[in-house]
C-alpha cells in the first residue's frame, strides 16, 4: 500500500526568549491510504506540533529539518500559496478546542462558503448543496446553517468542525484531540461519527490524543510519542496487547478500570521532561522502573524503519543488537 | 489587498460625503474682476467677533463700535488732527453757557433703504437710547446720555440738545459717538439688545452690512455708492479673523491689520507694506487697595514702590519698545493734556529702600522680607488677569518688589474675576490694563472709583474742569490734577502701549491714527474717513486671485498626500 | 434573539438617558456650589469694562426671572425643562441665545472630529492589523517605536509644528479658520476644496493625536485574536490571508469600536487644543474663548452639547456592536 | 504576572530606554539648582537673547533664562504626575476593590457612576471647573484626580471581580479567612501589575493635561511649566521668523514628548510585547 | 460502613438570578431539591456533566454560596475533648493554577490555612511533613518555588498538601484530575486514597469521569440538570444502575461495550 503521508527525520525547534524548545526529535512517521492512525502522548510531548508542522501553520520562530511528503510530493519546503491550497482541500484538520475553533461572530454558512471559495470555483447553489450535504452527514439540521457558532452546544460544534474539515473530501484528516473538551457521553458519539465519516469517504486519518483508551477503538495503527520522540509503534492489537516500551506499558496500566471491587492502579510518577533540555540519554529514564546500566550511557535506538520501539529493552527482546 | 483598496476608497468617499454634508450654504459666485475688495483684520486676537453691528447690539469694546460706525453715522466725526468734521450735522454751535447745542443737519441724506434722514431721527435716537438702552451694557458704557436733558427738533433739519450741566467734552464724547438710528425701523423695537434683523444694520454710513457671520467671525460690507461725503474708494470691505496676522498679510489673505511692534518687525521690504503707528491710549497700571490696606494706604509706601519699579525696563521687556514708560501724572505723554512738570519717580532702589526704612519697615525676616510694626511680613497678593502682558508685568513687579523686601504672591484670574475682587475690595495689589479715554473728563474724573483714592482737592478740580469751556483754562486745571496724582501716587501707571498697523501698498493707503481716537477715544486706524478720502492703489481684486491660487495648490497637495498614502498601503501589502 | 437585541438597545438607551440627565444635573449644581453663586454664571462677574451696577432690586428681579428664589428642586425642574427645550440661556459675551452659537459651531467640530476619527480609525486599523499580523517582524518593531512617539507629542505642540512647517515654511495650507470668508467660489468643488484645505492641517493633527492609540489598541486586540483557535483553524482550512484577516477584524471590531467610543471624551480634549491652535471655529475654540471670557452659559451649554455628542456616539457604537456581535447583552 | 517577571519585562530595550529617560528627568528635577544658576522666575537678564555661554538656551521675551525654566519645569511635570497618579491609584484602587469585592446592587450603582464619569468629556469640564476656581497647581491636581479615579476604579474592579471568584480566594475563605485577609493577601498583591499600569497611564495623562492646561493659560504662574513656555513661545510673533523656535519652542515641546514617551515605553514594557 | 453522618443536605435548591439593570434575564436553576448525606470516612463520588450543578453543590457545602432553599446541616464532632465543633471542610479545586496564588511560594501557600487560623507562627516542620506526605520530595527544593514553575501534577499535590495541613474532617475535591494527563491523574487519585487510608478523612469527589469516580468512591451520586438521579454504592452503580443517564455514562466509559474485559467481574 502506498503511503499517503510520509514523515522522515522531522526535527522541530522553537527559539523563544526562554531558550530553544526541542519539541520534535527525529520523528519518522507514515500514514497509508485509508488508514486510521493514532498518535498518543501526554501533554507537552509534541504531538500537536507534529500536526501543525505537517500543515505548516506554525512557521513563526520555527526551525525544522527532515522531510515531509504527501502523496509522494515533498511538502516541507514548498511555497506558502501551494501549501495553503493543500490545506483544507487535501488535508483536513479537526482541532482540539471545538468551542472556539469557529469564528463566533460569523454564520456557519459563510464559514463553510469561504472554505469552499478558498479552493474551488463553485456557484452559490453548488456551495449551498455541498454545505447542506456535509452538515447532514454529521447530523446537524442544515436549516441551522444561518446561525452563529455560539448558538450551538459543544458537541454540535465539534460535529460542525468535522463537517467543515470533510467539506472538500480531503485525502487525509488530522484530528487533534477531537474529544478532549467534551462531556463523556458526547465523546463516544464524536469518535463514532469520525470513524463513520472516514470510512464513508475512504479517507485516511491521523487521530491525536493523550487518551490511549478512547482513541484506540478506531485506530488501525498507533504511534506512542514521548518527549518529542516516537517511542513505540505498532498495530492497535500489538500496542494494546503486547506493549514493549516501559512508557507504553505504564500508559496502558494506568488506565482506570471500572470495577466493583477496589483495586489499585499505578500511574506514571515523576514529571514530564522539559522541552528546554537536550537529553543525551533516554528521556523516559527518570520515570522508568526498568532502568538498566546501558540506559545511563547509551541513547536507545530511534524508532525508524523496522525499529518498532525506541528502547534498549525492546532491542533486547525483539531485534538483534549488532 | 482588496480590503485596503476598498477602505481607501471608502475613506475618500466618506471624506467627500461628510464635506458635502457639512458645507454651509455656498457663497454666491458673482463676477469679481472689477471689484475693489479690501480685507482687513483686527489682528491676532482670540476673537474677531464683535457682535452684530447695530448701535445697540455690538459687543461693547472698541472694535465693536468701529464695526458699527461703518453703517451708522454720528452727528460729527473726528478727522486725523482730532478736529471734528460734520457728518450728519453740517454745522453746530453752542450757547454761551455751553448748555444748549444746536446742530444744523445735512439735507438730502437717505438711509440705506432709501428713506430720507430728518431731525426726527436724531431726536428719536437720543430719546430711544436714553429711554431704552441706558441700562444696557452698551448704552451705559458708550453713550453718555446722562448729560442730555432734552432733545428737540426745531425744524426738519435743526436739532437742539439741552444739557443737564456744562460738559466740556460734549462734542468729543457725545455728539461724535452716538450713532443716529432710523426712527422708522427702531420705533417699534421693544428690546433693542435682541434685535438683529437685517434692518437693524440700516444706517446712513458709507458701508452697508451685507453679512455678519458669528461662526466664521467675519463681516462683509458693500459700499454705499450714494454716501453723502462721496463714494467710498472700495466696493467691498471685509473683516476676517486671522490666527496670525503677519502670515495672513504676507500671503495676501488680508490687506491690512493692526499689529504689535513684534509683528511689525516680522515684515520686511518685500512685503510692500505701509506701516503706521499711533498712540494706544492704553495703560498698564498697578492698582492699590488704598481704602482697606493700612500699609498701602501710606503714600510713602506707594512712592517707595514707584521708585523701586523701573517702568521703562518693564516696557522694554513686555512690549519690546512698542510702548512708553508710565508717567506719574497718569496722562500719557502723547496726549495734548499731558503735563511734564510733575514729580518724577526715576528708578532708584536705594531711595526706595531708604523710604521704607524711614516709614518703619526696617526689620526684615530671614527671607529678606520687611516686617511691619507688629512683626508681620510685608507680603501682598498681586491680582492680575491672566492675559500674557499682565502676567509678564506681574512677574516683573514681583521681581522688582522683592528687591526692596516686599513679598508678592501672584494671583491670576480672568478680567472679570479680577474686577469682581477689586470691586469687593478683596485684594492688595492688582495689575490693570485698559483704555484711557482721550478726554480728561473721563480719564481722570473716575479716579475715586478706578483707584480707590479719594481726595477732595482733586475732586474739586475735576468738577471744575469738566464744566470749563475755555480750553486753556481747562488745560491748567488738568495740569494741576496731574500734579496731585503724581504727588500722591494713587496708582502707578507702568506703561502705555502704542498701536501699529500695516497695510498693503497695493490696496488702500492713507491710513492714520486719529488724534484723540474715534468714538470717544478708540485708538484705531479704522477711521471710516480713510475709505472716503484715502487712495486705492490696486486695479483688480487681488484677494480673489491669491485665494484661487491657494486652493489650486491645495488640490495638488491633497492629491499627493492621497497618493503617498495609497503607496504606503500598497508597499505594506506587497511585502507579504 | 432580535427581541433580546431590541431589549438591549432600549435598556442601553435608558442608561444613556440617565447619564445625560446626570450630566445636566452636574451642570445645574456646579454653579450653585461654586463661589459666586448661580447669578454669577448668568450675568458674568461685574466688570469695570461694563460698568452696569446691578443694584439689589435688579438683582432680585434677575433672581426672580431665573427662578433663583424658588426652592432648589423647582429650580431644577425649570432647568431641565429649559434644557429639554434647548434653552441654555443667553451668552454673556455674544448676547444671543447659547443654543444659536452652539448650533453654528457644531457642524465644524463634527466635520473635524468626524474626518479625523474616520481617518485615524481606518489607518489605525489597517496598520494595527498589519502590525499584529507581522508581529515580531521589522515593520512591527518600527511601528511600535514610531507610534508611541507620536502618542507622546502633545496635540498643541504638534499643531504648532504643523503650522510652522506647512503654514509658514511651505505655505501649502491655510493655518486658520475653516474656510476663506467671502471668497468668490468658482463652484461647489472649489468651495469644497477650500474647506478641505482648511480642514487638512487640524484634521491631520487630530488624527495623528488619535491614531497611535487606535493603532496600539487594534494591534493588541488583533494579536490576542490571532492566538485564538479559530485563526489556527482558518489557517488549517487553507483560507487566504485576506479572509483570515477579515475574521480577525470582525472579532476585533467590537472591542475596538467600544474603546474608540470610550476614548471620544479624550478626543474632545484634543479638539479643544487643536481648534484653539488652528483657530478652527468649532466647539473646541468656542469653549476656550468662552473660558477666557468667562462666558459661563456658553461654557456649560457647550459642555452639554459635547457630552451629548459623546453619549450619542457611544450609543451608536453600542447599537452597531450589538448588530455585529449577536451575543451582546446575553452575558 | 508576578513581581519577578515585572522586573524582567522592564529589562526589555523599551523598558530600559523608558527608565533611562525617566531617570534623566528625575535627576534633572532633583539637581535643578546645581544644573542652572538662574532661578526660573528671575527676569533680570535682557530679553530675547540668543543662546550663549551665559544662557545655554537664551532668554525669553521678558528675560527669563529658558534653560532654567526648562530644568525647573521638569519638577512641575513630575510633581503633577506623581501626585495625580498616586491620588488616582489610591482612590481608584479603594473604590474598585470595594465595589468589585462587595458586588451586588451597590457595585452596579457605583459602576454606572464610573461609566458616567468616563463618558464625560473631561477637558470642557476641567475648563468649567477652572473657570469657577482660580488657576493653581493644586486645583489642577485636584481636578485631574477627580476626573481620573474612575479609570483606575474600573480596571481594578474588573480584576477584583475575577479574583473574587478565583480558586485561591475561595480556598482562603474556606480556610476561614476574613474579608480583610483576602483583600490584603490575595487581591491587592494580584493588583500590583494593574496598579503600576495605572500609575504609568495616569502619569502620562497628568503630564499632558498639566502642560495642556498651562498652554491654555490655566497654569499656575508660581510654577514654571513647559506648557506655559510653549504658550509664550507661540504667542511671540517672531518666534517662527527668527531662529528662536529652535531654542525656545522646541526644547519645551520635546521635553514634554520625551517625558511622556518614557512613561509610554515603560508602560509598554510592563505590558509586555505580545 | 459507619453510619455516623458528617453532612446532611436536605432539599437544597440554588437559583442564580439574572443580572442587569433593566434586563430581565432567565433564572438558572443550578440545584433542584437535592438531598444527600455524607457519611464519615467515606469517599462520596458525584458524577455529572458540565452544568449539572455538581460544583454548585460543593460550593454550597463549603459555604461559598448560600442555598436558595433547603438546609445543610453539619454534624457535631466530639474531638476528644469536652467541646463539640463543626467539621472542618477543605477543598481541592479543578484548576491548580487558579487555586494557588502565584504571588506566593509553595511554603507560604501550604502555610496559609494555618496562618489564617493561628496567626503568624507556623511550625515549619508541619509544612515539610505535609509536603512529604504528598510526595513532593526533596521538600527543600520545592519550598521556595512559585507555582508557575511546577508541573500540573506537582501543583495539584501542593493543593492537596495545603488542604490537608489543617487536618480537616472532610475534603471536597472538585474535579482534581480533569486538567491532568490520565497517567498523572491516577497518581493523584492514589494519593487521595492513601490519605484516606492513613487518616480516615472523608472525601467528596466531584468528577465528570465515571471511571475515576468508580476507582476512588465508596458511594456514588449521579447528577443531571441539578437533580440527583441515582445514588448508590459503587457496586450498585456500576453493575446495577437503573437510570438511563447512568447507563449512557457507563457505556461511554467502557467504549460501546466492545471491550468487556474492563467491566467488573460480576457483570
Amino acid at each position: 500500500m502506498m503511503s499517503l503521508l510520509d514523515v522522515q527525520g522531522l526535527t522541530v525547534n522553537f527559539s523563544t526568549k526562554e531558550g530553544i524548545h526541542y519539541v520534535l526529535k527525529n520523528v519518522d512517521f507514515n500514514i497509508n491510504k485509508g488508514e486510521i492512525v493514532g498518535l498518543i502522548g501526554e501533554s507537552g510531548s509534541g504531538k500537536s506540533t507534529l500536526a501543525m508542522t505537517i500543515l505548516d501553520i506554525n512557521s513563526r520562530s520555527r526551525e525544522m529539518s527532515g522531510n515531509i511528503s504527501f502523496s509522494g510530493e515533498k511538502i516541507d519546503n514548498i511555497k506558502k500559496e501551494k501549501m495553503r491550497q493543500l490545506r483544507g482541500k487535501r488535508i483536513g484538520f479537526v482541532p482540539q478546542s471545538s468551542m472556539n475553533a469557529l469564528n463566533p461572530l460569523v454564520k456557519i454558512k459563510s464559514q463553510f462558503f469561504e472554505s469552499i471559495k478558498a479552493h474551488t470555483n463553485m456557484s452559490r447553489e453548488e456551495m449551498l448543496s455541498l454545505t447542506t450535504r456535509s452538515l447532514e452527514m454529521v447530523g446537524i439540521t442544515p436549516s441551522r446553517m444561518n446561525s452563529c457558532p455560539y448558538e450551538f452546544s459543544g458537541g454540535q460544534r465539534q460535529r460542525i468542525m468535522i463537517a467543515l474539515s470533510m467539506l472538500l473530501s480531503p485525502e487525509l484528516i488530522i484530528a487533534d484531540e477531537p474529544t478532549t473538551a467534551l462531556d463523556a457521553t458526547v465523546q463516544l458519539k464524536i469518535i463514532e461519527l469520525l470513524k463513520n465519516v472516514v470510512q464513508q469517504k475512504q479517507t485516511s486519518m491521523l487521530v491525536i490524543s493523550h487518551d490511549l483508551h478512547t482513541i484506540s477503538k478506531i485506530c488501525d495503527r498507533i504511534y506512542i510519542m514521548y518527549a518529542g520522540r516516537i517511542v513505540e509503534t505498532g498495530t492497535r492489537d500489538e500496542i494494546l496487547n503486547n506493549p514493549v516500551h516501559p512508557y507504553t506499558q505504564k500508559l496502558l496500566a494506568s488506565r482506570l478500570p471500572l470495577m466493583c471491587e477496589p483495586v489499585r492502579v499505578k500511574g506514571i510518577s515523576g514529571t514530564p521532561p522539559s522541552t528546554l533540555k537536550k537529553y543525551e540519554v533516554c528521556e523516559f529514564m527518570e520515570r522508568c522502573d526498568r532502568v538498566s546500566e546501558i540506559c545511563r550511557t547509551v541513547r536507545p535506538p530511534e524508532c525508524t524503519g523496522s525499529m518498532k520501539v525506541a528502547c534498549h529493552l525492546g532491542c533486547n527482546l525483539e531485534c538483534h543488537p549488532e | 489587498m482588496k480590503l485596503s483598496e476598498r477602505s481607501i476608497s471608502l475613506f475618500i468617499s466618506l471624506l467627500l460625503v461628510s464635506t458635502i454634508l457639512f458645507v454651509p450654504a455656498s457663497a454666491s459666485s458673482e463676477d469679481s474682476s472689477e471689484e475693489r475688495v479690501f480685507t482687513a483684520s483686527w489682528g491676532t486676537s482670540s476673537t474677531a467677533d464683535w457682535g452684530f453691528p447695530s448701535p445697540l447690539t455690538f459687543y461693547p469694546r472698541g472694535p465693536g463700535y468701529i464695526m458699527t460706525s461703518y453703517c451708522f453715522d454720528a452727528l460729527v466725526w473726528p478727522e486725523e488732527s482730532g478736529d471734528f468734521t460734520g457728518l450728519l450735522a453740517e454745522s453746530w454751535e453752542s450757547s454761551d453757557d455751553g448748555l444748549e447745542w444746536t446742530f444744523h443737519l445735512r439735507e438730502g441724506v437717505t438711509w440705506h433703504d432709501g428713506e430720507p434722514f430728518t431731525a426726527d431721527d436724531v431726536v428719536f435716537t437720543m430719546d430711544y437710547i436714553k429711554d431704552k438702552a441706558a441700562i444696557s451694557p452698551i448704552g451705559s458704557s458708550w453713550y453718555n446720555t446722562a448729560v442730555i436733558k432734552s432733545v428737540e427738533a426745531t425744524d426738519d433739519y435743526t436739532v437742539v440738545i439741552t444739557l443737564n450741566y456744562q460738559y466740556a467734552p460734549f462734542i468729543q464724547q457725545v455728539a461724535a459717538v452716538i450713532p443716529i438710528m432710523p426712527k422708522h425701523i427702531w420705533e417699534n423695537v421693544e428690546d433693542p439688545s435682541k434685535y438683529m434683523e437685517d434692518e437693524a444694520a440700516i444706517g446712513t454710513g458709507p458701508f452697508i452690512l451685507e453679512d455678519y457671520d458669528t461662526d466664521q467671525q467675519s463681516y462683509k460690507y458693500t459700499a454705499n455708492k450714494d454716501y453723502f461725503l462721496g463714494e467710498p474708494i472700495i466696493d467691498t470691505l471685509i473683516y476676517v479673523k486671522t490666527s496670525d496676522a503677519v502670515i495672513s498679510l504676507k500671503t495676501g489673505e488680508i490687506d491690512e491689520s493692526g499689529l504689535t511692534l513684534d509683528q511689525v518687525q516680522a515684515l520686511d521690504e518685500s512685503d510692500n507694506m505701509e506701516v503706521i503707528s499711533g498712540p494706544g491710549y492704553w495703560v498698564y497700571r498697578l492698582r492699590f487697595n488704598i481704602p482697606s490696606n493700612t500699609i498701602l494706604n501710606d503714600t510713602t509706601v506707594r512712592q517707595a514702590i514707584y521708585y523701586s519699579l523701573n517702568c521703562s525696563d518693564i516696557e522694554s521687556r513686555v512690549l519690546h519698545g512698542g510702548g512708553i514708560g508710565g508717567n506719574p501724572g497718569y496722562v500719557p505723554p502723547y496726549s495734548s493734556w499731558y503735563n511734564p512738570d510733575v514729580t518724577q519717580y526715576e528708578y532708584d532702589i536705594n531711595k526706595a529702600n531708604q523710604m521704607l526704612d524711614d516709614a518703619g519697615y526696617s526689620e526684615t525676616n530671614s527671607d529678606g522680607i520687611r516686617l511691619d510694626s507688629e512683626g508681620n511680613p510685608l507680603e501682598f497678593q498681586l491680582l492680575y488677569s491672566s492675559d500674557q502682558q499682565s502676567q509678564r508685568i506681574a512677574e516683573l513687579v514681583q521681581t522688582y518688589l522683592k528687591k526692596i523686601g516686599i513679598g508678592i504672591t501672584l494671583k491670576p484670574g480672568d478680567t472679570k474675576t479680577v474686577d469682581g475682587l477689586v470691586t469687593a475690595g478683596n485684594f492688595d495689589l492688582a495689575i490693570y490694563s485698559h483704555g484711557t479715554s482721550t478726554d480728561p473728563a473721563r480719564m481722570l474724573n473716575s479716579f475715586p472709583t478706578s483707584t480707590g483714592w479719594n481726595n477732595s482737592e482733586f475732586m474739586a478740580l475735576a468738577e471744575e474742569q469738566m464744566s470749563t469751556m475755555d480750553e486753556n483754562k481747562r488745560k491748567e486745571l488738568v495740569d494741576e490734577m496731574q500734579v496731585l496724582i503724581a504727588d500722591n501716587v494713587p496708582t502707578i501707571p507702568l506703561m502705555y502701549r502704542n498701536v501699529y498697523s500695516a497695510s498693503s501698498k497695493d490696496t488702500v493707503t492713507g491710513f492714520f491714527y486719529t488724534d484723540g481716537g474715534v468714538g470717544g477715544g478708540v485708538p484705531t486706524e479704522y477711521n471710516k474717513l480713510v475709505f472716503i478720502y484715502g487712495t486705492w492703489n490696486g486695479d483688480s481684486d487681488e484677494t480673489t486671485t491669491t485665494n484661487t491660487e491657494n486652493s489650486v495648490d491645495s488640490i495638488g497637495i491633497l492629491e499627493s498626500v492621497a497618493i503617498l498614502a495609497c503607496a504606503f498601503i500598497l508597499i505594506l501589502h506587497g511585502k507579504r | 434573539m432580535d427581541r433580546k437585541r431590541s431589549g438591549h438597545i432600549i435598556s442601553r438607551g435608558l442608561e444613556y438617558a440617565i447619564t445625560f440627565f446626570l450630566i445636566l444635573a452636574i451642570n445645574f449644581f456646579l454653579p450653585r456650589v461654586m463661589p459666586g453663586g448661580p447669578l454669577l454664571s448668568i450675568t458674568g462677574s461685574q466688570s469695570s469694562d461694563l460698568p452696569v451696577v446691578i443694584d439689589e432690586e435688579t438683582k432680585y428681579k434677575l433672581m426672580e426671572y431665573y427662578h433663583l428664589n424658588d426652592p432648589l428642586h423647582i429650580q431644577f425642574i425649570h432647568y431641565i425643562s429649559d434644557a429639554l427645550h434647548l434653552d441654555f440661556g443667553y451668552s454673556i459675551f455674544y448676547n444671543v441665545p447659547v443654543v444659536d452659537i452652539l448650533v453654528g459651531r457644531l457642524p465644524w467640530t463634527i466635520l473635524l472630529m468626524g474626518t479625523a476619527l474616520v481617518f485615524s480609525t481606518i489607518f489605525g486599523i489597517i496598520i494595527g492589523l498589519e502590525s499584529a499580523w507581522k508581529r515580531g517582524e521589522k515593520l512591527d518593531h518600527a511601528l511600535l517605536v514610531i507610534m508611541p512617539f507620536f502618542r507622546s507629542i502633545p496635540a498643541f505642540f504638534l499643531g504648532a509644528i504643523m503650522i510652522f512647517v506647512f503654514g509658514y515654511k511651505t505655505g501649502w495650507f491655510p493655518t486658520s479658520g475653516s474656510m476663506t470668508p467671502y471668497m468668490n467660489y468658482a463652484g461647489f468643488i472649489d468651495h469644497a476644496l477650500d474647506i478641505i484645505s482648511h480642514l487638512a492641517l487640524p484634521m491631520l493633527c487630530l488624527a495623528a493625536f488619535e491614531m497611535p492609540g487606535t493603532y496600539l489598541l487594534v494591534r493588541n486586540i488583533c494579536v490576542q485574536q490571532l492566538g485564538k483557535p479559530y485563526v489556527l483553524m482558518a489557517e488549517a482550512r487553507g483560507l487566504k490571508e485576506r479572509t483570515i484577516k477579515k475574521h480577525v477584524l470582525i472579532n476585533s471590531i467590537v472591542p475596538v469600536i467600544n474603546q474608540i467610543a470610550a476614548m471620544l471624551g479624550f478626543m474632545v480634549a484634543g479638539t479643544v487644543f487643536i481648534e484653539t491652535v488652528f483657530s478652527y471655529p468649532g466647539m473646541g475654540m468656542l469653549v476656550y474663548n468662552s473660558f477666557i471670557e468667562r462666558d459661563y452659559p456658553v461654557l456649560q451649554g457647550a459642555f452639554i452639547f459635547m457630552s451629548l455628542v459623546v453619549l450619542a456616539c457611544n450609543y451608536v457604537a453600542d447599537i452597531a456592536c450589538s448588530y455585529i456581535d449577536g451575543r451582546t447583552g446575553q452575558e | 504576572m508576578h513581581e519577578k517577571t515585572l522586573f524582567q519585562r522592564l529589562k526589555s530595550p523599551k523598558g530600559i530606554t523608558g527608565l533611562a529617560i525617566l531617570c534623566f528627568f528625575i535627576f534633572i528635577a532633583v539637581a535643578a539648582p546645581f544644573i542652572t544658576s538662574y532661578s526660573p522666575a528671575d527676569v533680570s537678564s535682557s530679553p530675547l537673547l540668543e543662546p550663549g555661554s551665559e544662557h545655554p538656551l537664551g532668554t525669553d521675551d521678558v528675560g527669563k533664562d529658558i534653560f532654567s525654566n526648562l530644568v525647573y519645569g521638569s519638577r512641575t511635570s513630575l510633581m503633577v504626575a506623581l501626585l495625580v497618579s498616586f491620588g488616582v491609584l489610591i482612590i481608584g484602587t479603594l473604590a474598585g476593590v470595594f465595589s468589585g469585592y462587595t458586588g451586588g446592587n451597590l457595585d452596579r450603582v457605583m459602576m454606572r457612576g464610573v461609566d458616567i464619569f468616563l463618558m464625560i468629556p473631561d477637558l470642557p469640564l476641567i475648563l468649567i471647573l477652572a473657570a469657577y476656581l482660580s488657576p493653581s497647581l493644586w486645583n489642577i491636581i485636584f481636578i485631574l484626580i477627580l476626573m481620573g479615579w474612575p479609570v483606575g476604579a474600573r480596571i481594578t474592579r474588573a480584576q477584583t471581580k475575577t479574583l473574587r471568584v478565583s480558586g485561591h480566594v475561595d480556598f482562603a475563605r474556606v480556610s476561614g479567612a476574613g474579608n480583610w485577609y483576602v483583600i490584603k493577601k490575595h487581591i491587592i498583591p494580584d493588583l500590583y501589575p494593574i496598579m503600576i499600569t495605572t500609575v504609568v497611564m495616569q502619569s502620562i495623562r497628568a503630564i499632558l493635561s498639566e502642560s495642556g492646561l498651562a498652554f491654555l493659560g490655566l497654569g499656575d504662574p508660581s510654577y514654571p511649566s513647559w506648557g506655559t513656555m510653549i504658550k509664550y513661545a507661540i504667542s511671540y510673533p517672531l518666534v517662527f521668523f527668527t531662529d528662536a523656535w529652535m531654542w525656545w519652542l522646541m526644547p519645551a515641546g520635546l521635553c514634554i514628548t520625551l517625558l511622556v514617551l518614557s512613561f509610554v515605553l515603560v508602560g509598554q514594557a510592563l505590558e509586555g510585547d505580545k | 460502613m459507619d453510619d455516623f453522618w458528617l453532612i446532611k443536605i436536605d432539599n437544597v435548591s440554588k437559583v442564580f438570578k439574572g443580572r442587569g439593570m433593566f434586563r430581565n434575564e432567565p433564572e438558572v436553576k443550578a440545584l433542584d431539591n437535592v438531598s444527600l448525606t455524607v457519611k464519615k470516612g467515606e469517599v462520596l463520588g458525584i458524577i455529572g456533566e458540565s452544568g449539572s450543578g455538581k460544583t454548585t453543590l460543593g460550593k454550597l457545602i463549603l459555604g461559598l454560596l448560600k442555598p436558595t432553599s433547603g438546609n445543610i446541616s453539619f454534624a457535631d464532632i466530639n474531638n476528644n475533648s469536652t467541646e463539640n465543633r463543626k467539621p472542618l471542610v477543605q477543598v481541592i479545586f479543578q484548576d491548580p493554577y487558579d487555586s494557588l496564588s502565584h504571588m506566593m511560594t509553595v511554603e507560604q501557600l501550604v502555610a496559609e490555612p494555618c496562618i489564617i487560623n493561628n496567626g503568624k507562627n507556623v511550625d515549619r516542620n508541619r509544612i515539610i511533613r505535609a509536603l512529604e506526605s504528598v510526595g513532593l520530595t526533596p521538600v527543600e527544593s520545592f519550598l521556595r518555588k512559585y507555582p508557575h514553575t511546577l508541573s500540573g501534577g506537582q501543583r495539584q499535590r501542593v493543593a492537596i498538601a495545603r488542604a490537608m495541613i489543617s487536618e480537616p474532617d472532610m475534603i471536597i475535591a472538585d474535579e482534581p484530575i480533569s486538567m491532568l494527563d490520565a497517567s498523572i491523574g491516577v497518581d493523584i487519585l492514589n494519593l487521595m486514597l492513601d490519605m484516606k487510608e492513613r487518616t480516615g478523612i472523608t472525601f467528596l469527589f466531584i468528577t465528570h469521569d465515571i471511571a475515576a469516580a468508580a476507582y476512588i468512591s465508596d458511594n456514588i451520586a449521579v447528577m443531571k440538570e441539578g437533580k440527583i438521579v441515582e445514588y448508590g454504592s459503587r457496586k450498585q452503580i456500576i453493575s446495577d444502575c437503573c437510570h438511563e443517564y447512568t447507563k449512557s455514562l457507563l457505556l461511554s466509559a467502557t467504549g460501546a461495550g466492545t471491550e468487556n474485559e474492563y467491566f467488573c467481574s460480576e457483570f
